[in-house]
């Protein structure tokens, strides 16, 4: 079954927690590997970003979340399980935007399946970003130049 | 035929709008002309295509009530 | 300063829970890269592994882990914080024995930099675990052949 | 000279002790050879000696309160 993975908002530091409560109910993994993707306040022109609008193609971001799993899945036959969440909406600085979990049989394939994972969010889901200045102006930014 | 056509990120933000419905689209050409037509702006940007979700890199055959995304450069995490 | 890095028992949840709490505090940081190692309930000659006593060289595990992170933040010059948990004596199957949290400005030196010293952390630190089995029988393991 | 020895893992297990003062030593070649008197099964296994905290791979010149550690191959993680 495809699920959403974006999230209203900041992904909730209580919802990391409960994820984590969870883990040892596998005493098949040996090692968990996350990676949490916070708003930078970065300073552009002497703007300072206070938070990163998110948008995103819903029915495209669920159709890609899934072939994401599914191909990293066929890529590590160790893995246990896959969580990815994601943002849309206003999230502020300091806040996390992404959240990939990746557990496994040993580390070697947590860690690199993550990574892995984390480069095809970047690269194929459909979703934008626009920085909010402290200023109120704001400026759309892209993960790779065109 | 009605093509949805989406607009995303700085796209939606040049053309005022998320979505448009067109009708009367008789090709992909067909509505690529009168988007141009409309907004002009778009041209000066980089931009790819999904049809129903999914990318597409030639012109596409529509159908009725086809769903066409505008995308620009994505920017998730 | 060098600081313990050791935990009797498991890595507490909660402990994990309030350093991610605290990670919005350097709006510097774009990324976090975490592993958890957790305990297989492995079966070796049909005996299950109900928990791991792990031994440590107490002193000289301090002054290793302080030689793995200098040597981390020298060969990443984009970290912002690096933390390692490690337990000592007993932790079940599906509990904590080992946290590394880096959080750096971009996601890959957090990514490279966590799996680097996951790295060192098996290779350098004095420590030893014995697993213990449901029969109440043990067995001494090691990470590398000698 | 007193040196302390500690010994770690199985090399615990076997010796039954985890750490032990050895005085009157008179040299690294002494206290290793007391050693293996002491516990003859110690040659069977792999390990490695640190001189207080530090891994040594040749044989140290000892002081007075020096620290001896026995190690088997790391298991950490």
């Amino acid at each position: 079954m495809k699920e959403s993975i974006l999230i209203n908002g900041p992904v909730p530091k209580a919802m990391i927690s409960s994820l984590l409560e969870a883990l040892g109910n596998d005493t098949g993994a040996g090692g968990h590997s996350l990676f949490l993707g916070q708003v930078r306040a970065d300073v552009t022109d002497g703007r300072r970003v206070k938070a990163i609008e998110y948008s995103a193609y819903e029915a495209m971001v669920m159709e890609e979340a899934d072939k994401i799993k599914k191909s990293i899945i066929a890529e590590y036959d160790d893995l246990k399980s896959i969580i990815i969440l994601h943002s849309v909406g206003i999230v502020n600085a300091g806040e996390i935007s992404l959240f990939v979990l990746i557990s496994a049989g040993h580390r070697h394939q947590a860690m690199q399946a993550c990574s892995k994972t984390v480069e095809l969010i970047k690269e194929k889901l459909p979703v934008w970003k626009k920085e909010i200045f402290e200023n109120n102006t704001s400026e759309w930014r892209q993960n790779y130049q065109a | 035929m009605e093509i949805k056509v989406l607009f995303f990120g700085v796209l939606a933000e040049i053309t005022k709008t998320r979505f448009k419905h067109y009708r009367d689209i008789t090709s992909y050409d067909d509505l690529r002309l009168r988007i141009q037509d409309e907004f002009p702006e778009i041209v000066h940007y980089n931009y790819r295509i999904a049809l129903n979700s999914e990318i597409i890199n030639e012109d596409p055959e529509l159908k009725n009530e086809d769903e066409i995304a505008y995308m620009p450069p994505f920017a998730g995490g």
